[in-house]
């Protein structure tokens, strides 16, 4: 036996998991108010162009979404196995790479910026 | 019974008896091993299906991830795209997903904030801080938070 | 029959055989070593122990005192040689533990802490809060799966020794889980089976304290010595026997009668100390057995408390606070909380004398050598004389290191140039077990109910055998435990079937219950005095002359066994009188 | 003293004659205040001599008397009837294979607990003349609570995940592992991480917590558990992103 490598996947987990837990709740919220028709004014394109715009802002917003993404990934895996899929290999690809994916469109996107 | 079972005839390498070695058995069938039932196990006790709440919250979270990503590639694509996307947040669709991401997130942030005090314990001295002290400090900080940067949205 | 050939065989797995064990395996790597037990390890009763460990460590202490105290706490029965050896490896047992890993109490300068304990001079006794045995097992236990030697059978019941050419040469043994019938052939056996308390009705010992180690020993030969003196723990719960630990007193819990009198002032432990300030070998701390007696004697002067678990005494622990309670006594709140529903730290909770200990056992020397050549015992199943007439509360965990490991010693020493084995002899023994055995499973003539017998021989020795004796009653209980014997030849096995059968096992503790029984009122019968526990109406006396004595009850088959006696080794210490009454230095 | 007829249904298995397990009702009257462990000694004394389980000590100390109850896992002896109402469904404990009616096999349990090395590695050796190694309070606190387990295996019983994936080493002997590496006079961690930090190790927990609410020795194996992952993840990156911080 030998020691895993798990703490690559895991300590991201766990980083993103923090992550959701601070700030997912506070932006669901402001997105949701724009859905209710009622858009804060930090959210207008001229505010969200000059915030992601900025270096500390594309990190910021980078820093949330990719570890978000990661930490649903992970724990969307073992949900799927508590399920009873037990093609664990598999289901961990395809959503380790789907979370990779979006942090790269993430990336790409900000860069864009 | 309902339940599935199987005999064990030796079989199950995890569960061989070890040390010290036995011999065989005089007859009769052997240890019973019942099967956990894989995919349903979860009803068996309360306490299982509030850790699979728990763990489902991350698709929404997830899914929301999503949504994000592309509210940020509209931002990218221009003023006439993002605002496209702002009125597509309003569909009813939209209004359903939403209140289920919160209440998913919500929910995260509570389990996991009262998950703090079990995975960082500080001791000070002889004494542990009280746990709650500790989850109570994350709620506080979590407050705080949010109230900055629904500030800093220009809410209030 | 499988016959498993190894070099020693240690019956118990409990802190005496686990200590043996290891001891065994660090003195000689090449050894092979199997270790039997009816229970996992971590289940043996030595996890019950609440209170603590008696050793020298504190500078205000000294190995004189740790004597005297044991010798005088023992009414001079006690082996003085014996109680030299142990007080002096006591320390560096103790030590040993803390070396291991054993979680004991510490002081601010990372020392470790002692508590005061009934009887004791000094504070002297080493503790893990309330849990204390319960940390040398497991201390014990994990320590033993470093070494690779240790073999361990665990639930496997011992049956029968193994003793040919005038040595004891194994064991067999039934492997619980499959019914097989084993033998083990080695060239030493060390029994560490544990007490005997379940003889009575009303024990802090657990479901499988029944004696079979000493009843083994007993069959085979080796005498039991001391049997008569059985310890009554003056605090236990009135419903389950649970213990209320010693310490509850040591750290200030007082005893009262339904008057709110601090009855003990009456008998001979006074003058009164006040509440709160416990004071060494006064009141509160005096020996088991004479705290046990002063609730008998209460009980005779109608100043009990009627509850609905029978008549006790209140044991109040209030003044201790909420905060010393739950850091030095979790347990004991835990307890009276759950089973009796008293929140110690609001209520006097009440309580009773309980059978706790025997005394007695398989006699041994201070080598942990019992008189048939190769067979070894330790801990409370063996009597080496360290106890006397009345143990001292947290002598026995001591006792079980100090003699568990003398005994591996003893037994490496033993196994030296010893003549070959004479197999087919041993087989043909073993084979007398399995038609032993055979025979219960193929009884069809059983009319008598094995719990029916068993509760007739739990009550029976409460009434006969308890905290008082009389010659009539002890000849009663002689008589009836003869014929509980005979009775016991046509009881039914209901269940025939072989794995794991309880009902099997509890019909061959029984056997060895019964066997245990005789002893200890045969034993009772003919000592015509009073000492520590054995206390008889009719001779309420120490007799020096007389009994100055150990019993030694040597098994005769079917016939009546016979009683001899063994000189008691003085070496320092002449008998005096035992004062509890605090006007000691 | 008041009594109740307390009913009970029970899980039988005995190989010797059984292919199924199956239940078995039994009535029995019972003292209001007993656990359900002294309902089960009445049972086996006055009705059924065949019915198995293990016990000892009657006060929650020695570990032998789990069992699920009404589908949790407790210990017998520390279930209390008052706080049942209706049929009591007695089952041996989950996920362990059933040598017979309520006796389990703890075979895996003990081979893992031996293979986490649960005893202390001392850090500076040293011989007994030279007295105790030094442990201020503070020091014994910081894991005393992990040293209360009782070896119990209703923490492997609740665990769904050792439930799943049975060759998971589980609460318990991870949290005893934890005992020795919080404890000052211990020098062994290296050598454990190599087990418990391995993939059958600490990392097929998910944190469901379910160890801790069963557990009735308080020992929170949850908290041990999550506190091995935090270090175990330190100690990856110090390996593999700076080695210079870490050999
Ligand atoms: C509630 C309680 C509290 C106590 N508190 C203290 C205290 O504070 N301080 C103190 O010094 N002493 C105390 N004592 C006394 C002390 O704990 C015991 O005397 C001691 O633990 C006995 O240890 P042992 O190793 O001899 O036996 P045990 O721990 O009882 O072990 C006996 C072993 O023998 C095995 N065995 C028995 N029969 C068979 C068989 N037929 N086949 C195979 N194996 C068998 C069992 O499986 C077990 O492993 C207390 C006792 C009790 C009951
Ligand atoms: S951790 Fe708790 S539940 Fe698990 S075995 Fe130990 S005492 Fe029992
Ligand atoms: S229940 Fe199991 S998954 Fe982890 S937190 Fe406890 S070990
Ligand atoms: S009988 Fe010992 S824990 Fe229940």
């Amino acid at each position: 036996m030998a020691k895993s490598n798990k703490p690559i996947i895991w300590f991201p987990f766990a980083a993103g998991g923090t992550v959701i837990a601070f700030f997912i709740p506070v932006i669901v919220l402001l997105t949701f108010m724009a859905a209710l028709g009622y858009v804060p004014t930090g959210l207008s394109y001229d505010s969200m162009r000059a915030f992601a715009g900025s270096g500390i802002g594309k990190l910021v917003i980078f820093g949330v979404i990719a570890l978000s993404l990661w930490s649903s990934a992970h724990r969307l895996r073992c949900t799927c196995y508590d399920f009873g899929l037990r093609a664990d290999t598999l289901v961990a690809n395809v959503l380790y790479l789907a979370a990779a994916a979006g942090s790269i469109a993430t990336a790409v996107y900000l860069l864009r910026i | 019974m309902g339940e599935e079972m199987s005999r064990n005839l030796g079989a199950g390498a995890a569960r061989e008896p070890q040390s010290p070695p036995r011999a065989g058995r005089v007859g009769g069938a052997g240890p019973l091993i019942r099967e956990v039932p894989p995919t349903t196990w979860f009803f068996r006790h309360p306490r299982y299906l509030r850790y699979m709440a728990r763990e489902i919250t991350c698709i929404f979270v997830g899914a929301y991830c999503v949504l994000l990503v592309l509210g940020l590639h509209s931002l990218a694509a221009g003023q006439p795209s993002y605002e496209a996307f702002l009125v597509a947040l309003r569909s009813p669709a939209s209004i359903i997903f939403h209140l289920l991401a919160l209440a998913a997130s919500f929910y995260h942030a509570a389990t996991w904030f009262n998950a703090t005090q079990k995975a960082m314990p500080i001791q000070l001295g002889e004494e542990f801080v009280p746990g709650n002290l500790i989850s109570g400090a994350h709620y506080v900080a979590w407050a705080a938070l949010s109230i900055v940067i629904l500030f800093l949205a220009g809410v209030f | 029959m499988e016959t498993i050939s190894t070099d020693v065989v240690i019956i118990g797995a409990g802190g005496a055989g686990l200590r043996t064990a290891i001891a065994l395996a660090e003195t000689d790597p090449k050894l092979r070593i199997a270790l039997i037990s009816k229970v996992y390890p971590m289940r043996s009763h030595t996890c019950a122990a609440e209170g603590g460990a008696a050793g020298v460590i504190k500078p205000d202490d000294s190995f004189d005192m740790h004597f005297d105290d044991t010798v005088g706490g023992g009414d001079w029965l006690s082996d003085q040689d014996c109680v030299e050896y142990f007080i002096r490896e006591a320390p560096k047992e103790l030590l040993q533990l803390e070396h291991w890993g054993c979680p004991w109490n510490r002081e601010a300068d990372g020392s470790v802490a002692v508590r005061p304990f009934g009887g004791m001079q000094k504070k002297r006794t080493w503790f893990a809060a309330d849990k204390s045995g319960f940390h040398i097992l497991h201390t014990l236990f994990q320590t033993s799966l470093q070494f690779p030697s240790i073999i361990r059978y665990d639930e496997y019941y011992a049956l029968d020794l193994l003793v040919d050419d005038g040595r004891c040469q194994g064991v067999t043994a039934m492997e619980m889980r499959s019914g097989q019938l084993r033998q083990f052939h080695a060239k030493a056996v060390i029994i560490a089976g544990g007490g005997a308390g379940r003889m009575f009705p009303f024990s802090t010992n657990g479901a499988i304290k029944t004696g079979d180690g000493m009843a083994m020993a007993y069959r085979a030969g080796a005498p039991l010595k001391d049997m008569e003196f059985v310890q009554y723990h003056p605090t236990g719960l009135p419903n389950t026997g649970s213990l209320l630990t010693e310490a509850c007193r040591g750290e200030g819990g007082i005893l009262v009668n339904k008057n709110g009198r601090r009855y003990l002032q009456d008998y001979g432990m006074g003058p009164e100390t006040p509440v709160g300030q416990p004071q060494l070998k006064t009141m509160e701390l005096g020996p088991r057995d004479r705290v046990s007696q002063a609730y008998w004697h209460e009980l005779q002067k109608g100043n009990t408390v009627t509850t609905q678990w029978g008549e006790c005494v209140m044991l109040d622990m209030r003044h201790l606070g909420e905060k010393k309670i739950n850091e030095r006594l979790p347990l004991v709140r835990e307890l009276a909380a759950s089973y009796l529903g008293v929140d110690i730290v609001k209520d006097p909770v009440p309580i009773r004398p309980v059978v706790h200990y025997m005394m007695g056992g398989i006699s041994t020397n201070t080598q942990a050598a019992t008189p048939l050549p190769g067979l070894f015992a330790a801990g409370e199943c063996a009597c080496v004389s360290l106890n006397g007439a009345n143990r001292l509360g947290s002598n026995s965990l001591v006792e079980l290191l100090v003699f568990g490991r003398r005994a591996a010693l003893s037994a490496i020493e033993h196994m030296q140039g010893l003549p070959a084995t004479n197999t087919a002899a041993l087989n043909a023994r073993a084979e007398a077990t399995q038609l032993r055995i055979r025979e219960l499973f193929s009884r069809t003539d059983g009319t008598e109910s094995m719990s029916g017998l068993r509760k007739e021989m739990m009550d029976t020795m409460e009434k006969n055998a308890g905290i008082y004796r009389t010659e009539e009653g002890l000849q009663e209980g002689v008589d009836k435990i003869d014929e509980l014997r005979e009775r016991y030849q046509r009881v039914i096995l209901t269940d025939k079937t072989n794995v794991f059968n309880t009902d099997l096992f509890q019909m061959l503790e029984l056997g060895s219950m019964l066997d245990c029984a005789t002893a200890v009122t045969v034993g009772a019968l003919a000592r015509k005095e009073s000492r520590g526990a054995h206390q008889r109406l009719d001779y309420p006396e120490r007799d020096d002359k007389n009994f100055l004595r150990h019993t030694m009850v040597y098994h005769q088959g079917q016939a009546a066994p016979r009683v001899d006696y063994l000189d008691v080794v003085i070496t320092k210490s002449p008998p005096g009188v035992r004062d509890y009454s605090g006007d000691h230095k | 003293m008041k009594e109740r007829l307390v009913q009970m249904e029970i899980l039988r298995y005995n190989p010797d004659t059984d292919t199924e397990a199956y239940f078995q009702h039994y009535e029995v009257v019972c003292q209001e205040e007993w656990v359900v462990l002294d309902a089960l000694n009445k049972i086996k004394e006055t009705i059924d001599p065949t019915l198995n389980y293990r016990w000892s000590c009657h006060m929650a100390v020695c570990g032998s008397c789990g069992m699920m109850i009404n589908g949790d896992p407790k210990l017998s002896c520390h279930t209390f009837l008052r706080d049942y109402a209706g049929v009591i469904r007695v089952e041996p404990l989950a996920h362990f294979p059933i040598e017979r009616d309520l006796v389990t096999a703890p075979d895996d349990f003990m081979e893992k607990l031996k293979r986490v090395k649960p005893y202390l590695i001392p850090k500076a050796p040293k011989p007994i003349s030279e007295g105790e190694y030094k442990q201020t309070p503070a020091q014994l606190k910081r894991y005393h609570q992990f040293t209360l387990c009782i070896n119990c295996m209703l923490c492997y019983a609740a665990c769904p995940e050792y439930g799943l994936t049975p060759k998971f080493i589980g609460p318990a002997a991870l949290s005893l592992a934890h005992r020795y590496n919080q404890d000052s006079r211990d020098g062994g961690r290296d050598e454990r991480q190599e087990i418990i930090a391995s993939k059958e190790g600490v990392w097929e927990c998910t944190f469901v917590g379910a160890c801790s609410e069963v557990c009735p020795a308080h020992v929170d194996p949850a908290s041990a558990l999550q506190q091995i992952k935090i270090a175990s993840s330190i100690d990856w990156f110090q390996e593999h992103l700076m080695p210079w911080g870490k050999k």
